[in-house]
């Protein structure tokens, strides 16, 4: 069983992470809707979380799995608050655009 | 036979993950990234970390993503109103995070190494070991982890109620 | 009597002090004895010591330690010796005529007091100077009486002139004083001392570098040369005729110019040391005499004449000092200091009669009106011109045999041609301004009158001794029984300089300075005494008349090459430099930081999307460190 | 331990009785502060309570960790005492602002006590979730909103790569516990690379929560935007919890890869100084002014963490970030008796602040003073302790900190000047006397005497808590 | 005993600038500042033959080897003589102004005093960083709260010009703490540093660190530039303490700390230090021929001035430190006594223009003297205070190098070519409508100028009185650190 499973070079796991870890940074830069941003950014703990559950497979360790949960709990928590604040911003400005908000500058 | 299935999932995880990206109707967005969620538990599978994979489907393709897409209903957002960047400002997103990616994967490449243990076995990811671990060594962590959600409950309400002195 | 030393200074400094301090509230017969009768007890002591010393010998006296850094100690000592107490008997007595004298000159002067401190106080550097033990008691006095020159030179502080002509007298010093310092550190540093004593014994056994001697006397004789006005830094002691004639008289005549003499004089061992220093000095010295006596020929201000009179007398003093002749340089230091006081004061009592005119061409014919003054005068200008027997005819006749012995023909010659002018000019003073028809305004006519007593016996004074002064060292081959009286009295300081000529040779050398001075005193007299030859108005002169007239433009030539390139500079730093370039760079680093900031700051534009690129940008270069 | 469970109860009491005794909230939340400060004094000075000091890999309370939180607590503490002030236009919500700001404290002590990666990663987002939410407090202030949406948009960005950094560490050392981490490191001569990046991007992450260049753009706009006394929060115990936290990784997790990641850290902490102070040069706004400040200041501290390895880095950093809050607290006890009064943020709401109000004016000149590293001041001090401690590895960088703590000069005298040196008009005079001046609050006054007390005191005594740990 | 002089001036300073009695300030500033002098007549007795005495040492922060620990030797002896005793005279001569906030002068003042005290007193490196900066805090407040035009720019630039260069300083001091080892601990005691053996290469950044410091605040050429703006804005009181007392402790810094540290590296940098200091003194000086406005006048004649008190003093050897010492008391008093005559002409006529003033001898007889002799003092003309220092300091450098002697002694023409014409031009030529009512002295100005004119000539008389006291000290340290 491990053995199949580990026929599959963990290079493979880390390039794949990485690669959509970066596609939500992308997503992070291009994207102007907050809320898409905010998805964006759960992509990258998605990708986090990938390459966790494939850590903990190939060294058999179970903390990788655990921390998996934890950043689950934090992606729920970040959200809920996230959202929170998007709804409050946009009954203020009708917008969920991040780059109208920007009267805060030097 | 693993590997035709990772190579599958990865390029559906990634080819989701760019359209989500790409895609100018926020709502696609969140169906596209829903759809790179289950690529993503078929990776847990593939890992044999089921708990995992159930997890992570009830959490984000059924909870978090749920409620991305009830606050788009909510706010009503839909691709007219979303906002498009130039595509100048696109090029230059794709360029930094390109040269983010050449970076990561040119310092990585060559440089993995996963020290696997003698006694290895492949039954972590299953819900009798993660608990094991989660409520022995980990307890700490999962209380307070409590103390991170009623904060955040509280922030939520705070930021969501109305005020009521006005 | 040595306790009673130290008061020959302090009683002058003390009434300084007096006058000074409540010499506005005294009355002026009070500031006068006072400032008078401390320096007549001084000159009473003096004779005391000079009494004493002639019997016992040099006598040394130290008040206190003045400072001890390491090796390099300096004491608050006096050193009585022959040739000190000999230039204070001079200081003293000179300076006590001139003190009475002033009580009358001074008589309406709102700064009467003031006038009679700084005199007193000017006593007491010179006194300082001449009295000193070592060389830093000398240098105390050395600008003791360059600050005292200075501030009796713009006595009359309200004219903006004088006050320039005082700063140029102090600075012009303090150039020479640079010289005097560093030649004291070098003495210092050579021989562990500033004693005299110490170091002239220690002369024989201290071993020098070659040239080190030189260079120690060339840098003391930087300090005569601004003291003793000699050429290139003469030009203050003319502009210092700004100042009340008795200070003419006193300071710059008879007592502090001669302080480079005395210097000179009492370094003498080193400067034997040393051929080619001595040289210097004689080549200063001849040249100065002549330079200075041209100018002389052609100048019309009457303290202007005397003035330079006195830088080319000083110039044949260094002359002689130069031959090695250091005892026939203090005799005449003597004889000048008597005879060019008593023409100062002379001049001063005209300048009294004429209410204050100083121009000999608005002169004339006052030997009339003012027959004491003309006579003591006439003494005066034939004692400098030599006429036979008289002081100035013994002091400078010696100088010119041992310049003949020394130094040859034609150092002779050129001593001579400097003293043929002098007899030439003052003749043409005293001519003008005597002789031929009262020239000036009718007011002034009316106003014109002999000084009163208290002016006129000091001169008459200081006459009689202009006339016998010369005695005091009459030449061997006179036979006139006081043979060389005053350079025995120097010997056991100076030792006697021996002169290897035949008296035929002095007989005829002195009869052809004498007749030819003689023959000056005549032809002169037919051109300005009798025809009224006078001289012309500035404006009319022409060529050569007019470069002398001008001094060779000698002021004018120093403040292009000094003056005004250093007010340039002053204002070149001060703008250029220190605002545009120092302080430029200062301000530009704050600016700079400022434009770095202003750079920065449109990082901070508000957008987050910027910021996000900010942070992926700043992610990639982080990652870049990992093939650093 | 203890003082975790004494602030978290309080939060949970403040949540309760914000319900209807609204005036309680502030003594209530002062109480237990102050509890949880003795709490940790008995740990730190006296014999401790014998339970809760660690437990498995996950946290230890030793004395770093408690000297540490109580710093924050301290820091807390004096903030809420300026509350009263500070939120007196807060109703309803007045419970769930004590509560969040006590849980976000909460997240600080994890951040001090943490011996795994796990209980970092959830002690940094305990920080800062209710900041997210507390800079955003005002609803109806679309600058708080901002600053909200900016705090966590680009904290949760960050928060991934801190995450993907955690992961890659986990990966090559098979662990998320600190010291075997460290084992497995050895001596860093047989690092894989894929140890580095993740090294190189969990300094990334961290970066972020102490706001380094190029990593800090969050800072100016929030604590601009927030609510004045979110701010003092914010540049008070979320930079010493992010120092701690940073410290502690490193000196415990990596410090056999120092040689490899000194270099990246060095250049961040010489970005930071340069860029924030000169950037502060500009600052108009008594916040923004102060946000730069506290950039720069994370640069000056990171130097503590290249320190790591030299006797008295520690102390450093601890004598640092209390002398650097209590500063700063001060500041900005002024600034919201004076701002707040006049409806001026920038510097000319002070002027002449020396004749109208002295004690204030006092206090915040000694600050600046202080926060400027004027000797003999407290902040002097602790630079000085700072540079001590990493001189001997990074010469070049203590200078350039010295250069740059001379530029922060001009920024933090501009408020002096205008205190003191600003010759009021007449008509400002005539404001000055009239009866609507600017008034001291009693709780403001109390705080900042207290806070100024403090700084006095470590002025002259820097050894009683230079030699704390 | 040494506490003393810190304590007295800081507890009266705290009850000045917290209590703020109006009416009394300036009577507390007196009295406290004339029981420094006390103190310090009373220390004039003590022994200083066997090192350092009345010493004083407490821990400060034991764990990084810091402590409060105080001494003095004969060479702080005469510092501490020339700050307590120009502080009564800065009081007196500030006394009839009438100021905003009185309190708050005097007490910064005072605070000034004890920090002066303190660094001159500090037997520790890193509490004599800490009184040399704290120093800086309360004259920065004196110049930019009373100061004239354009003050907020100008101090500020001076703070932070002073304030860069002694951070040089402290990093200097760092490396060399870090660099001991006293029982396996780092130790800023003065013997421990100076036990420190530097490499060649670290001794030279040591020595150009506290040369920059020293140089800043001396000020030594080119890093002079914020002086002169500094001292014509400052108020009087201000510009003296700077001029006077303050830049001394720069002079003092190189005796006490920046060569005994470091002598290693004297031999690579010290002729470029000297150059430069020599360089100084003759640019200030030619800057100052032309000057138009008095104050900066003097203000450069200070820089020449102390341009040659550093140049003697790196020359190191007896000569010219004991001529450093001497005269930084001297030029403390005769520059003291300037600025505040400078400061009773700008008062009574209201510019410090020389082109508006002339003729005042006439109208102020007294004033006139008494300028005349603190010029003279100036001018180093000898039995004034000014020539015993001049004259060693010369001397030194002239041991040190011909040469630099030589362009040193110029010094002493151009000090009179600036002095000179600028007394002239205040005092000499007609009196104009404006200076001819001028003001004679008042008794108070009368005292402070008699005092002062007193001293000029008494130390120019007997300097051997100071030297004396200085002797052994400089012996010591001069043995202790060759080159």
């Amino acid at each position: 069983m491990l053995e199949s499973i580990r026929s599959i070079p963990i290079d493979y796991y880390v390039y794949l992470s990485t690669v959509l870890f970066v596609i939500g940074v992308f997503g992070v830069l291009i994207r102007r809707n907050a809320i898409v941003v905010l998805m964006c950014i759960e992509l990258m703990l998605n990708a986090v979380n990938l390459l966790l559950a494939a850590f903990s497979t190939y060294l058999s360790d179970a903390q990788g799995q655990i921390m998996v949960f934890f950043i689950m709990v934090v992606a729920a928590a970040e959200a809920a608050v996230g959202l929170g604040i998007l709804v409050m911003i946009y009954r203020n400005t009708k917008s969920t655009d991040i780059s109208l908000l920007d009267n805060l500058k030097n | 036979m693993v590997l035709p299935i990772f190579l599958t999932l990865a390029a559906i995880s990634i080819l989701t993950a760019l359209l989500m990206v790409l895609s100018k109707n926020p709502v696609h967005s969140v169906l596209y990234l829903i759809l790179t969620f289950f690529a993503i538990a078929g990776q847990y599978i593939l890992l044999n970390a089921q708990f995992l994979a159930v997890v992570h489907i009830i959490v984000y393709a059924g909870a978090i993503m749920v409620l991305f897409l009830f606050v788009l209903m909510l706010l009503n957002l839909s691709k007219e109103t979303e906002p498009q960047k130039s595509a100048m400002w696109k090029l230059s997103g794709g360029i930094a995070a390109g040269m983010l990616l050449v970076t990561l994967v040119g310092a990585l490449r060559g440089g993995i190494e996963v020290t696997i243990p003698e006694n290895a076995s492949g039954k972590v990811g299953l819900v009798e070991n993660l608990g094991m671990v989660l409520f022995t060594d980990f307890v700490v962590p999962f209380e307070i982890a409590g103390i991170l959600f009623l904060a955040a409950m509280v922030g939520a309400v705070l930021v969501g109620k109305r005020d009521l002195q006005v | 009597m040595n306790s009673l030393i130290p008061l020959i200074p302090f009683l002058p400094l003390i009434g300084f002090a007096i006058n000074g301090l409540f010499g506005k509230r005294l009355s002026k017969t009070a500031v006068g004895v006072i400032g008078s009768g401390t320096l007549l007890v001084s000159f009473i002591l003096s004779v005391m010591c000079f009494n004493q010393v002639a019997a016992t010998g040099p006598i040394q006296v130290t008040l206190y330690n003045f400072f001890t850094v390491g090796n390099l100690s300096a004491d608050f000592g006096f050193l009585v010796d022959q040739l000190s107490v000999w230039m204070m008997l001079i200081v003293t007595g000179v300076g006590f005529l001139i003190h009475v004298y002033s009580i009358g000159y001074m008589h309406d002067d709102d700064g009467f007091w003031k006038f009679f401190a700084y005199l007193n106080l000017f006593i007491f550097s010179m006194l300082l100077l001449i009295m000193g033990d070592n060389f830093l008691m000398l240098f105390f006095g050395w600008e003791g009486v360059g600050l005292c020159s200075y501030l009796l030179i713009g006595f009359w502080y309200t004219n903006k002139e004088y006050g320039k002509a005082a700063r140029k007298a102090f600075i012009m010093n303090r150039i020479g004083d640079l010289g005097l310092l560093l030649g004291m550190f070098m003495i210092f540093q050579n021989f562990g001392s500033l004693n005299f004593g110490e170091i002239f014994a220690a002369l024989p056994t201290v071993r020098l570098e070659a040239g080190v001697v030189t260079t120690i006397c060339l840098l003391l004789f930087i300090g005569a040369m601004g003291k003793s006005a000699q050429i290139p830094l003469y030009t203050w002691l003319p502009d210092a005729m700004a100042g009340p004639t008795p200070v003419s008289a006193l300071i710059h005549a008879a007592t502090m110019v001669t302080a480079g003499v005395y210097l000179v004089a009492r370094c003498h061992p080193l400067y034997n040391l040393s051929p080619d220093a001595m040289h210097f000095v004689a080549i200063i010295g001849v040249v100065t005499c002549i330079f200075a006596a041209i100018i002389g020929l052609r100048q019309n201000d009457i303290k202007k004449v005397l003035a330079y009179s006195t830088v080319s007398q000083l110039g044949l003093m260094f002359v002689s000092l130069g031959m090695g002749a250091y005892a026939s340089a203090m005799f005449h230091v003597t004889t000048h200091a008597f005879f060019k006081a008593l023409l100062f004061l002379a001049a001063g009592s005209v300048i009294h009669g004429m209410g204050g005119e100083q121009d000999i061409r608005n002169m004339g014919g006052l030997r009339k009106a003012m027959p004491v003054t003309f006579w003591v005068f006439l003494i005066g200008t034939m004692a400098i011109a030599g006429f036979p027997l008289l002081s100035g005819f013994f002091s400078k006749d010696e100088i010119f045999a041992f310049t003949y012995a020394h130094g040859g023909g034609w150092w002779w010659g050129f001593a001579g041609l400097g003293a043929m002018f002098t007899a030439i000019y003052m003749c043409r003073l005293l001519y003008v301004t005597f002789f031929g028809e009262f020239r000036g305004t009718h007011e002034q006519a009316h106003h014109l009158h002999e000084s009163p007593k208290v002016m006129t016996v000091p001169l008459m004074i200081l006459a009689v001794l202009s006339i016998v002064g010369g005695f005091l060292n009459t030449p061997h081959f006179l036979h006139l029984g006081n043979e060389q009286w005053l350079a025995h009295w120097f010997s056991s300081v100076i030792p006697l300089n021996e002169m290897h000529l035949e008296a035929s040779t002095e007989w005829g050398l002195m009869i052809f300075t004498t007749s030819l001075a003689v023959v000056i005193i005549i032809v002169t007299y037919f051109i300005y005494g009798k025809t009224s030859n006078l001289p012309v108005a500035d404006s009319a002169q022409g060529g050569l008349t007019r470069l002398v007239a001008n001094k060779f433009y000698v002021d004018e030539i120093y403040d292009f090459l000094f003056v005004r390139p250093l007010e340039k500079l002053s204002k070149m730093f001060h703008y250029y430099v220190d605002i545009q370039a120092i302080d430029g760079i200062v301000n530009g680093v704050g600016t700079g930081i400022q434009q770095l900031g202003a750079q920065f700051r449109k990082l901070q534009n508000g957008n987050i999307e910027y910021y996000l690129l900010g942070m992926v940008a700043g992610a990639v270069l982080l990652m870049l460190t990992m093939w650093v | 331990m203890t003082a975790l469970l004494i602030l978290f109860l309080t939060a949970i009491a403040v949540l309760f009785v914000g319900l209807k005794y609204r005036s309680l909230l502030q003594p209530l939340a002062l109480i237990g502060t102050l509890l949880a400060l003795g709490a940790t004094g008995y740990d730190l000075f006296g014999p401790g309570f014998g339970w809760g000091a660690e437990y498995a890999s996950m946290f230890r309370f030793m004395p770093f960790a408690d000297a540490f939180s109580g710093v924050a607590i301290l820091a807390t503490a004096l903030i809420i005492g300026l509350s009263g002030w500070g939120f007196r236009n807060l109703n309803s919500t007045l419970g769930d602002h004590y509560a969040l700001i006590l849980f976000s404290l909460c997240g600080a002590l994890i951040m001090f006590s943490y011996t795994n990666l796990t209980m970092l990663f959830l002690g940094i987002e305990i920080l800062s979730i209710p900041l997210y939410v507390l800079a955003g407090s005002r609803r109806d202030d679309p600058a708080g909103n901002e600053a909200a949406l900016k705090y966590f948009l680009m904290g949760a960005f960050a928060t991934g790569i801190l995450l993907f950094g955690m992961t890659l560490v986990y990966g090559a050392t098979s662990s998320f516990d600190l010291a075997s981490i460290s084992r497995a490191i050895g001596n860093g001569d047989q690092m894989p690379s894929m140890l580095k990046v993740g090294i190189l991007l969990m300094i990334m992450g961290l970066s972020f929560k102490v706001s380094a260049v190029p990593f800090h753009f969050w800072a100016p706009d929030v604590y601009q935007g927030s609510p004045n006394l979110v701010t003092a929060f914010m540049a008070t115990v979320v930079k010493t919890a992010g120092f701690a936290a940073f410290y502690r990784l490193f000196a415990i997790a990596f410090p056999g890869a120092e040689g490899f990641w000194s270099v990246p850290v060095a250049i961040i902490a010489a970005l930071t100084m340069t860029v924030a102070n000169a950037t502060a040069l500009f600052q108009k706004d008594f916040k923004r002014m102060m946000a730069y400040s506290s950039i720069s200041h994370a640069g000056y501290l990171l130097l503590a963490v290249l320190a790591i390895g030299t006797e008295g880095a520690d102390r450093a950093l601890l004598f640092y970030t209390l002398t650097y809050s209590l500063a700063t607290i001060c500041a900005f006890g002024a600034y919201i008796a004076v701002a707040e009064q006049s409806g001026d943020g920038s510097f000319s709401a002070f002027n002449g602040l020396s004749t109208k109000q002295p004690l204030l004016a006092a206090v915040l000149a000694l600050s600046m003073l202080s926060l400027a590293g004027i000797p003999p001041l407290a902040g002097f001090f602790g630079k000085y302790f700072l540079f001590t401690a990493a001189f001997a590895k990074y010469p070049w960088l203590i200078v350039l900190a010295v250069i740059n703590s001379a530029i922060s000069i001009y920024y933090y005298f501009k408020i002096i000047i205008a205190m003191y040196f600003t010759r009021l008009s007449a008509e400002d005079s005539a404001e000055a006397d009239a009866p609507n001046g600017i008034v001291l609050p009693a709780g403001v006054r109390w705080a900042v005497m207290l806070g100024l007390l403090l700084i006095a005191l470590l002025t002259l005594a820097p050894g009683s808590v230079y030699g704390l740990i | 005993m040494s506490l003393i002089f810190i304590l007295i001036p800081f507890i009266a300073s705290a009850i000045l600038l917290l209590l703020r009695p109006a009416g009394l300030s300036r009577h507390l500033a007196l009295v406290a500042s004339l029981a420094n002098l006390v103190a310090t007549a009373y220390c004039l007795t003590c022994d200083y033959s066997q090192g350092m005495n009345c010493t004083f040492s407490v821990p400060w922060v034991a764990s990084a080897g810091i402590s409060f620990s105080l001494g003095m030797d004969g060479i702080t002896l005469i510092m501490l003589v020339l700050t307590n005793l120009l502080a009564p005279l800065i009081v007196l001569s500030s006394w009839g102004k009438a100021f905003e906030n009185e309190p708050r002068y005097y007490g910064l003042l005072l605070m000034m005093l004890g920090a002066l005290n303190g660094v001159f007193l500090a037997q520790d490196g890193l509490l004599f960083y800490v009184f040399y900066e704290l120093a800086l805090i309360p004259i920065y407040f004196i110049c930019a709260i009373w100061g004239g035009q354009d003050r907020i720019r100008i101090t500020l630039k001076f703070f932070i010009y002073t304030f860069v260069g002694s951070l040089f300083m402290l990093v200097a001091l760092l490396w060399v703490y870090l660099q001991t080892n006293v029982n396996g601990q780092h130790s800023f005691a003065w013997a421990d540093l100076v036990a420190v053996p530097l490499s060649p290469e670290a001794a030279n950044w040591v020595l150009l660190g506290f040369f920059l410091a020293f140089a800043v605040k001396m000020p030594v050429f080119p890093l002079h530039t914020w002086q002169p703006d500094t001292y014509v804005t400052a108020p009087t009181g201000g510009t003296m303490l700077l001029s006077g007392i303050m830049l001394k402790m720069g002079t003092y810094g190189v005796i006490r700390w920046m060569i005994p540290l470091a002598p290693e590296a004297m031999h690579t940098l010290n002729p470029i230090f000297i150059s430069l200091a020599v360089f100084g003194i003759l640019y200030a000086s030619i800057i100052a021929v032309k000057q138009s406005d008095i104050k900066r006048l003097v203000a450069y004649s200070s820089i020449a001035h102390v341009g040659l008190i550093a140049a003697g003093i790196l020359a190191w050897n007896k000569a010219g430190v004991q001529g450093g010492i001497i005269q930084m008391l001297n030029h403390g008093i005769n520059v003291v006594g300037l600025f505040f005559i400078v400061d009773m002409l700008e008062r009574r006529l209201g510019t410090r223009s020389l082109a508006d003033m002339g003729g005042i001898a006439k109208s102020a007889p007294k004033f006139a003297a008494l300028f005349m002799i603190i010029v003279l003092g100036s001018v180093a003309v000898p039995l004034t205070n000014g020539f015993p220092g001049e004259f060693l300091l010369l001397n030194g450098v002239w041991n040190y190098n011909f040469w630099l002697g030589v362009l040193a002694g110029l010094t002493i023409i151009f000090g009179a070519v600036y002095m000179l014409r600028a007394y002239g031009l205040v005092v000499f030529g007609e009196a104009r409508p404006e200076t001819a009512n001028f003001e004679d002295v008042n008794p108070r100005e009368f005292l402070v100028l008699g005092i002062i004119a007193g001293l000029v000539i008494v130390f120019g008389f007997f300097p051997q009185s100071i030297l004396g006291l200085t002797e052994m000290s400089v012996d010591r340290i001069l043995g202790a650190v060759q080159l």
